[in-house]
């Protein structure tokens, strides 16, 4: 168990230093050079040259890769060049945002997919499959901009239910005042996904033989699918979800802007604009991070939820 | 299902609407004005500050020596921190501030419970700052080369790596606690205008060096407000500065529609309101949805909806009905077309050229532009100075119009052929195209369609370059972008600020279309040894009808800004130049409102 | 490939096409989809040679003008320039113009110089209304179909390239090389969507159409490379591939020849997840600032001017471009599932 | 109305397919009392596990249809008229019932216990603390060592065997009146397979209980059944005692399949098959008229491949940095002669197939030398050295090839020299040798039958004439009327091409049939090696004899 764990941490430091060099050549390439805005309408070259000294950026390209390398090592990636403000704290404080948004649409949107699931694969070829496949289908065709443009338009202003943007300090008024709406059209798009995919994660255990066999031991219908089936099922459910869950910290950011909830998407949408490196440097490596993480506690729970499988 | 779903989000979010709205009756009413900001804030250290977002907030953090009267138009300089105008002799050259006495800073760890009063020595430390390297202040321009003495401590910290603050400088000379005495490098008659940034906001020594390396985030000032709940990029929360001074409102206005907010604020303290809350709203739907259903209380109408809040000029009855004010004033801005002149393919003083170049600004349907981009929200502006700023001459006529057919007939005229695809090439028949610069948002898309379409009726290819804002500025300075339409905003209100964009020894850093003539350079500097006069007024005309003749610049709109006021809200009135003015209006609080 | 060889990989085809089209003919869902996509893909092929929308970018309404049902008698707004004052009445500030002879001469030739033409007639509603600059919504959607269409199939093209050509390689060989190909995988998905498009988009720096397929197709590979690695990691092993090995048959001959064609309903049912996913893909660079360029639309870039017309009541445009998309998107997904279904080996026919 | 336990009475059932429905039972009918086993003999698709689940009620509602005329009486009640719910009741408490592949059929993330338990509480009741007890007596019952601590073991975690016994303990463990056991030794090497009938054989008679067994094995019922029910094509074919059947069988399918399974005794030129004797009006039992083949190794045979000291190893990850060798074989040598078989016999795990690939080349040696005959040398590498057929036809043809693309790819590869027009000719050249019709040519794989798709298979492997033929359990997954086939085939080819065959199985008395020597294996190791008879007459080690007493003895023995 441990010394899977540990290979498993030690096979991440290749593809981090993948990930550390692509987006380091990737955007010190081709990037940009915020000396130009932050200098100021009316700055002098010499200006320019200050301020390029001042951000490290007219160091050689090794030097700045070692430096970077540092700062990750360290976890210190300075201070944004935009705002000043050190780099740990604005993740520190994007992340809750993000979160707060982020969790509640992956439980309603689990929850009700693999519910739905469940009544599609009891119900298997009938009425009820197909008409709520074709319903997930075209609900999944529409572009989440035009959700967001239209329930926006629809659901906070003209008929009020919600508010049209905004974000506070308290996670309690977030949670039940800023964040319903746009949880609720994030899941619009989110949920039929979700639910054809756990379709064929449930079909595929419905047909196995120890359903057969469940069945044979008299057990009622109920019990073999929540009990037996979905145990199986669950374990690619959690699996999927949880390697999924860092590309949703970024994913949201359409929801982000047009609610105006300060999170990470739209953050690093920011960033890029600005060509704020410290921040789009740190981004990526948090993810990364993030995402290898996941990946790995994927794994474990994997492992952990099916015995098959033995930890060496 | 997804009905019940529906159901239960709704009905628990208005579970939760009834428990928001039941809650405040328990407190105290507080009387909160509720903002949006199209971009995010950059930190509230004045000297690092670059955006008027972020000087909008900084305008009531801290305080410059001067500002601008709330209700004078034309805009005119009144003290804010200094106790009376600055003293002028020495042609210009000497300022001699006085300060207001008993003020202090807002409330802060440092001073360790103590009131801390402001004196002429931080008016030295803050000017002082801009100097600093390390503060890589984008407003240094105002103070650079200006102040006698100054730059060489500059100079010193930038060898050495160490600012030295206790240094005496000749050009900022304290006379006594509460005076100062600025010399300057030469003629200078804005300087005043400077002294009224709000990022010559005053700041105290001990404060930034307690906080070095972090001074954004801890802003400490004399301003009527202070930071209460700050989520970054997402909302701030302004709250009154329990420090500040005892300071009345007192404007005064000869305008019969001012006389209504004279009445309803004079004598009022400053400040009325109890909170500021400013959200940070980029998209533009979303923050007009909010200001219809009441959440933002001020709001200015981004020119793609005015034609849902506007008929004509005047506001739409149905918000009119709902006691919304609308005010509407140009901005002291232009957009203007430039043209590189070192461009190879567009570039040249060549007769040829300059008639290739005067075609296509002749291209350009300005109308056309302001009706279907700007909704209206717009006026075609064909000098380089705007209405209210200084040197504005509202009676220039332009010499290039919108006009295709002598374009095209110039261009055949001077032997730009046609080849078979329908473009022309140059004279000599190599290639011949506009390579136009603009930026990835959408509003950019609008005008690289409308560019299409001009280049395209002269038959002139037209080719796209999209880069980041950085990257343009970057372009821009190294002469490489060939034509795009930028847009200067008033740093002050004086014509000088915009002539300057086409100054020679400019090239490089703001002068973009790398514009070098001689002759125009020549009247420029006339131009700088004059106070605002006519005499000056008439450089400036002679200045913009160069411009013109040599197909450098297309002046082409104005903007105008329509402010949306909700009916509670009182004594406002729209300023050109100040980036806020929120210390100087009232609510009628939330629980008496109908 | 010696054309035997040829023959032998055109020659499984027909019964791979044959029992997957005995299937589809039975799935009347399935059916009813793959018209609907065939009509869309007549209809942008129509539009690239031509035939449809040809003249989409023409002026001849007023700016929004609204659907022909809901149009009131309102007056044509004609904008009409103001007229030209004459060169001669303008103060020069006594500075010379170079040009003005020339002028004054091309003036006394051409009249008609002076005063530019009238502006030209414009009719006050459309059948499905009008954009901003007054051109047929239905038109721009049609004509928007063919980006989108191309831009999906095309970058989908290239996305399942890569990842099959990779997958293969890395399923295939094992060892270092899979180890080499996973890590790259692993950084590709590592990194976050949205900074690889930034990136990328960077790296292209802006040339249209292209790059867009670009962007789309070299972010977009990794999920068919990690389930053409899987079938190949399975069918390396099975016993045909065994068989083929004691044959003597190479390994580019065991890779492609062989086992490709077992994969082909994977490749195929990724292929057309890649290009629904790209289709919708194509919004969101719209609204990052990396869609189209402004001589050509696309249902993306409607979308996003349409943002701000909803608001002032201008729905047509948001509802053309995504309704087309909506049903092409739908059909398309339908269609994948029959195909699914339809090229499944483990289902008998 | 009769005693009987269960009573089926014309059952007939259909399935929905694409092209209309296609009858699966027609009218069967047969009963098992109380005490009584009843053994459903058939071969694939004769209907047999239909039969089970329609009595369990678990046949698939949305693909399967039962005839109304049809009656399963339980205790003389129709059970087919139950309610759902009812005949839910019925399974377990009353009915238990055993699957095929235990490993499959155990949920996998469940504990033993846990779904012992379950059925435990749900039939009888009891507490948790009773039922626990209850598990812990069954599981010693079924004879699985340490019942406490395997009861908190994942499925699999036991041996096939134990799981099939823990698949014993949780159908017995309501108590039922009847077990029905469908195909519950196939998956099973024969030594557990043995032990496996035994137990079944034991717990029936202490508990009083009928059984349905269910199997395509006639010998493996002889020993246990007290009636024989025999199905072809979802038609009872006799039906009778267990003695009757095997002594005086009426049904000439009933007879065809008791006699074309090669025996430890017989080794007739060639094999009888089933669809000739069912032809054959006469009476006459052909297998004991039929002349003896010879086997065996003479001196004079000329040795062809000569291998030494053969091992193969894999290295596994152990700990954190430590690795670990596993010999899947272990230093085994033999000799291979011209026109002979070497036969190998090895239980799972033995080692015998990654022989079979390493002699074959697919996969390389860890250390060991094999060396050919001098004329051999120069062919060494190419495939007309050696060929191997593979067990399992539907996975050793392209899916995605025509037969036709199929057979002429060696040909391709190696035989450059031949115009389009020869290499088809060689093609149907080789069908014919296979017995195939050259009509077929154009179909894909799927469309065959499992003996013909080994058939093509072999047709593949001597397209360029080989020296050698490895064939790896290349009958185990056929029927045995299919299965003597392709052993008639094997045998006809190695007289008419003088091939020398190294046969791999785990059934003994197939090897036995096709072989001169005989080599038994176990965990990677050479147990035992000689003559085929002489081995089969008189092991020497243990192992092989156990080997040889696990064979099921048919009812003669």
């Amino acid at each position: 168990m441990w010394s899977f764990f540990i290979r498993r941490l030690l096979q991440m430091i290749p593809t981090l230093l993948g990930v550390i060099l692509l987006v380091f050549f990737l955007f010190n390439w081709v990037g940009g050079d915020p000396a130009y805005i932050l200098a100021g309408k009316l700055a002098s070259a010499e200006d320019i040259a200050n301020i390029r000294h001042q951000l490290g950026i007219d160091q050689p390209w090794y030097w700045q890769l070692w430096i970077f390398i540092q700062q990750i090592a360290t976890g210190n990636f300075g201070d944004s060049w935009a705002t000043h403000e050190s780099v740990a704290h604005i993740f520190k404080t994007r992340l809750t945002p993000s979160l707060v948004l982020l969790i509640p649409m992956m439980i309603i949107e689990t929850v009700t997919a693999v519910c739905l699931a469940l009544l599609v694969a009891v119900f298997r070829r009938s009425m009820i499959d197909q008409s709520l496949m074709v319903v997930s289908t075209i609900m999944m065709s529409i572009s989440l901009l035009v959700y967001i443009i239209v329930g926006q338009y629809l659901f906070a202003s003209l008929l009020g239910w919600f508010p049209v943007k905004g974000w506070s300090d308290s996670l309690w008024r977030d949670l039940t005042y800023y964040a319903p709406l746009p949880i609720f059209l994030g899941l619009l798009v989110s949920i039929a996904p979700s639910l054809r995919l756990y379709r064929t994660f449930i079909l595929d255990e419905i047909n196995q033989d120890y359903v057969r066999t469940a069945r044979a031991k008299g057990l009622s219908e109920s019990r073999v699918l929540f009990k037996h089936v979905l145990k199986n099922a669950a374990i690619p459910i959690l699996t999927n979800l949880l390697m999924g869950l860092p590309g949703l910290l970024t994913g949201a950011f359409l929801l982000e802007r047009f609610f105006a909830i300060p999170g990470i998407g739209r953050e690093i949408i920011l960033a890029v604009e600005r060509s704020d490196f410290p921040i789009i440097k740190a981004a990526t490596v948090y993810v990364a991070i993030a995402t290898m993480l996941a990946n790995l506690l994927a794994d474990l729970l994997y492992r952990y939820l099916d015995p098959r499988v033995n930890l060496k | 299902m997804i009905n019940h779903l529906r159901q239960l989000v709704i009905s628990s979010s208005v579970l939760f609407a009834v428990l928001v709205t039941v809650y405040p009756a328990h407190s105290a009413p507080l009387k909160v004005l509720h903002l949006s900001l199209s971009a995010a804030e950059t930190g509230f250290d004045p000297v690092m500050t670059s955006d008027l977002n972020t000087a909008a907030i900084e305008e009531q953090l801290f305080e410059p020596l001067l500002t601008y009267d709330y209700l004078a138009r034309p805009v005119k300089l009144i003290p804010r921190l200094a106790a009376q105008m600055p003293v002028i002799s020495d042609q210009g050259k000497t300022w001699l501030f006085t300060l207001k006495k008993g003020v202090y800073f807002s409330p802060d760890p440092v001073f360790k419970g103590k009131l801390r009063e402001v004196t002429a020595q931080d008016v030295v430390y803050t000017i002082m700052r801009f100097m600093d390297p390390k503060n890589r202040s984008p407003y240094k321009f105002l103070v650079d080369h200006k102040i006698l003495g100054l730059n060489a401590l500059a100079d010193q910290a930038r060898q050495t790596g160490h600012f030295n603050y206790n240094a005496k400088v000749e050009g900022l000379e304290v006379v006594g606690p509460y005076q100062l005495k600025i010399r300057l490098t030469g003629t200078d008659y804005n300087f005043g205008h400077a002294m009224a940034q709000p990022m010559f906001g005053i700041v105290a020594r001990e404060v930034i060096e307690a906080y070095q390396g972090d001074t954004a985030s801890h802003p400490v000032g004399t301003g009527p407000y202070m930071i209460g709940q700050w989520i970054r990029s997402a909302s701030i929360n302004l709250v009154k500065n329990p420090n500040y001074r005892d300071e009345r409102w007192h404007f005064t206005s000869q305008d019969p529609q001012d006389q209504k907010i004279v009445q309803a604020m004079t004598g009022k303290r400053i400040p009325q309101i109890d909170q500021v809350d400013i959200q940070i709203v980029e998209e533009a739907q979303s923050a007009y949805l909010s200001f219809l259903k009441g959440e933002l209380d001020v709001f200015g109408v981004p020119g793609q909806f005015a034609p849902n809040v506007l008929s004509g000029t005047e506001l739409k009855p149905k918000l009119q009905q709902q006691g919304i004010q609308l005010q509407r004033l140009v901005d002291p801005a232009i957009a203007y077309y430039f043209i590189n002149i070192e461009d190879p393919q567009l570039g040249g003083m060549a007769l040829s050229r300059i008639a290739l170049r005067r075609a296509i600004l002749m291209s350009l349907n300005d109308e056309e532009m302001i009706r279907v981009i700007y909704k209206g929200q717009a006026f075609r502006e064909a000098f380089p100075i705007p209405q209210g700023v200084e040197g504005h001459d509202a009676n220039y006529q332009s010499l290039i119009h919108y006009n295709p057919q002598e374009a095209n007939d110039l261009l055949d005229k001077m032997g730009y052929k046609k080849a078979k695809d329908g473009y022309r090439r140059q004279i000599d028949g190599g290639p011949l195209y506009v390579k136009y610069t603009t930026t990835l948002t959408s509003q950019d898309r609008d005008l690289e369609e409308i560019m299409k379409k001009s280049l395209d009726r002269i038959g002139i290819r037209f080719v796209s370059e999209k880069l980041k804002f950085p990257e343009i500025i970057r372009a821009e300075r190294q002469c490489r972008v060939a034509m795009r339409l930028s847009a200067w905003i008033a740093d002050y209100p004086d014509g000088d600020n915009f002539m300057q964009l086409w100054y020679g020894p400019h090239t490089h850093e703001n002068n973009a279309s790398c514009f070098q003539d001689a002759k125009w350079d020549k009247l420029y500097e006339k131009t700088l040894a004059l106070p605002n006069s006519p005499e000056r007024d008439q450089l400036y005309r002679q200045l913009a009808r160069l411009l013109e003749i040599n197909g450098v610049t297309k002046v082409s709109t104005s903007h105008i800004r329509n402010v949306l006021i909700q009916p509670w809200v009182v004594g406002y009135k729209a300023h050109p130049i100040l980036p806020s003015t929120w210390a100087y209006i009232d609510l009628i609080p939330e629980g008496e409102r109908h | 490939m010696t054309s035997q060889e040829e023959s032998m990989i055109s020659s499984f085809s027909p019964s791979l096409w044959a029992l997957a089209r005995k299937r589809l003919a039975r799935d009347a869902i399935g059916l009813l989809s793959l018209l609907v996509v065939v009509f869309f893909i007549l209809m942008s092929l129509g539009s690239y040679f031509g035939f449809l929308a040809k003249n989409w970018d023409q002026e001849v309404a007023i700016n929004y003008a609204p659907p022909t049902w809901l149009a009131t008698n309102q007056e044509s707004v004609s904008a009409l320039q103001a007229p030209i004052p004459p060169r001669s009445q303008i103060d020069l500030y006594g500075q010379t113009d170079p040009l003005a002879p020339l002028l004054d001469e091309l003036e006394a030739h051409n009249p008609q110089d002076i005063n530019s033409p009238p502006d030209q007639q414009k009719v006050n509603h459309l059948v499905f209304g009008a954009d901003k600059w007054g051109r047929s919504v239905i038109l721009k959607t049609i004509k928007g179909s063919e980006t989108s269409i191309l831009v999906g199939l095309v970058a989908a093209l290239v996305a399942t390239a890569i990842g099959t050509v990779l997958g293969a390689l890395s399923g295939y060989f094992g060892g270092w090389v899979d180890d080499f190909l996973n890590w790259f995988y692993n950084v590709f998905t590592a990194i976050p969507y949205l900074l690889l498009i930034f990136a990328i988009a960077a790296v292209l720096n802006q040339k249209g159409v292209s790059t867009i397929i670009l962007i789309l197709g070299l972010t977009g590979w990794t999920g068919v490379y990690r389930l053409i690695r899987a079938e190949y990691l399975k069918h390396r092993h099975r016993e045909y591939v065994l068989a083929a090995k004691a044959m003597g048959a190479s390994h580019y001959r065991r890779m492609f020849i062989h086992i490709l064609p077992n994969t082909l309903h994977v490749i195929l049912v990724q292929l057309s997840i890649n290009v629904v996913g790209f289709i919708k893909s194509e919004v969101i660079l719209s609204f990052l600032g990396f869609g189209v360029p402004v001589e050509v639309v696309s249902w993306g870039s409607m979308l996003n001017e349409a943002q701000n017309e909803l608001v002032l009541g201008i729905w047509w445009q948001l509802v053309a471009a995504g309704v087309a998309m909506a049903l092409l998107v739908t059909a398309f997904s339908v269609l994948t599932d029959a195909l699914r279904d339809a090229l499944d080996p483990k289902v008998v026919a | 109305m009769s005693t009987s336990l269960l009573q089926v009475q014309d059952l007939s059932v259909y399935f929905k397919e694409a092209q209309g429905t296609k009858q699966v039972l027609n009218k069967v009918s047969f009963s098992v009392d109380r005490g009584q086993t009843v053994a459903l003999v058939g071969e694939s698709g004769s209907g047999k596990s239909v039969s089970a689940l329609a009595i369990m009620g678990l046949l698939p509602t949305d693909l399967a249809e039962i005839e109304v005329n049809s009656q399963i009486n339980w205790q003389g009640n129709n059970i087919l008229h139950l309610a759902k719910e009812q005949h839910r009741k019925l399974r377990g408490r009353h009915i238990g019932m055993i699957f095929q592949d235990p490993m499959s059929s155990l949920n996998p993330v469940m504990s033993v216990g846990e779904q012992l338990i379950e059925g435990i509480q749900l039939h009888l009741g009891l507490s948790a603390r009773q039922a626990y007890e209850r598990a812990i007596a069954l599981l010693t019952e079924v004879g699985i060592p340490e019942p406490e601590r395997r009861i908190h073991a994942y499925p699999h975690e036991l041996s096939g065997g134990q799981q099939q016994r823990v698949m014993i303990a949780m159908a017995i463990c309501g108590e039922p009146q009847l077990l029905i056991a469908d195909e519950p030794t196939t998956a099973l090497d024969v030594t557990i397979q043995r032990q496996i009938l035994e137990l079944i054989k034991l717990l029936t008679k202490e508990r009083h209980m009928a059984v349905l067994f269910i199997t395509h094995d006639l010998a493996l019922v002889g020993e246990f059944a007290d009636q024989v029910v025999v199905m072809r094509q979802g038609v009872v074919r006799e039906l009778g005692d267990t003695e009757h059947i095997f002594k005086e069988a009426v049904d000439s399918y009933t007879k065809a399949l008791l006699l074309c399974r090669p025996s430890l005794t017989h080794r007739p030129l060639h094999l009888p098959v089933v669809e000739e004797m069912m032809m054959m009006k006469s009476d006459r039992n052909t297998a004991s008229h039929q002349e003896e083949r010879q086997r065996g190794i003479r001196p004079t045979d000329e040795m062809v491949m000569r291998v030494r000291k053969v091992s193969k190893n894999f290295v596994q990850q152990d700990g954190l940095f430590k690795r670990k060798d596993f010999f899947a074989v272990k230093e085994v040598s033999c000799d291979i002669y011209r026109g002979k078989t070497l036969g190998i016999v090895g239980e799972s795990g033995s080692g015998k197939t990654t022989l079979g690939l390493m002699l074959s080349g697919i996969i390389p040696m860890s250390s060991g030398t094999i060396e050919y005959h001098e004329e051999l040398k120069k062919l060494e590498g190419s495939p007309a050295l050696i060929q191997i057929v593979f067990q399992n036809p539907y996975a050793s043809l392209n899916p995605r090839f025509t037969v036709f693309q199929i057979l002429e790819e060696p040909l391709l590869l190696h035989r450059p020299d031949l115009r389009v027009e020869q290499r088809a000719e060689e093609v149907v050249a080789l069908m014919h040798l296979v017995g195939l019709n050259e009509s077929m040519l154009s179909r894909y794989p799927h469309e065959f039958s499992g003996g013909q798709r080994q058939r093509i298979a072999i047709a593949r492997c001597i397209a360029l004439k080989p020296t050698i033929l490895v064939c790896d359990e290349s009958v185990s997954a056929l029927d045995v009327s299919v299965q003597a086939q392709i052993l008639n085939l094997l045998q006809d080819l190695q007289d008419r091409f003088n091939i020398s065959l190294i046969f791999i199985s785990h059934d003994l008395s197939v090897v036995r049939y096709m072989s001169d020597e005989i080599m038994v294996m176990y965990q990677g190791t050479v147990v035992e090696k000689g003559n085929s008879d002489q081995i089969i007459a008189h092991p020497q080690q243990p192992y092989t004899q156990n080997l040889i007493t696990s064979i099921p003895k048919g009812y003669a023995i």
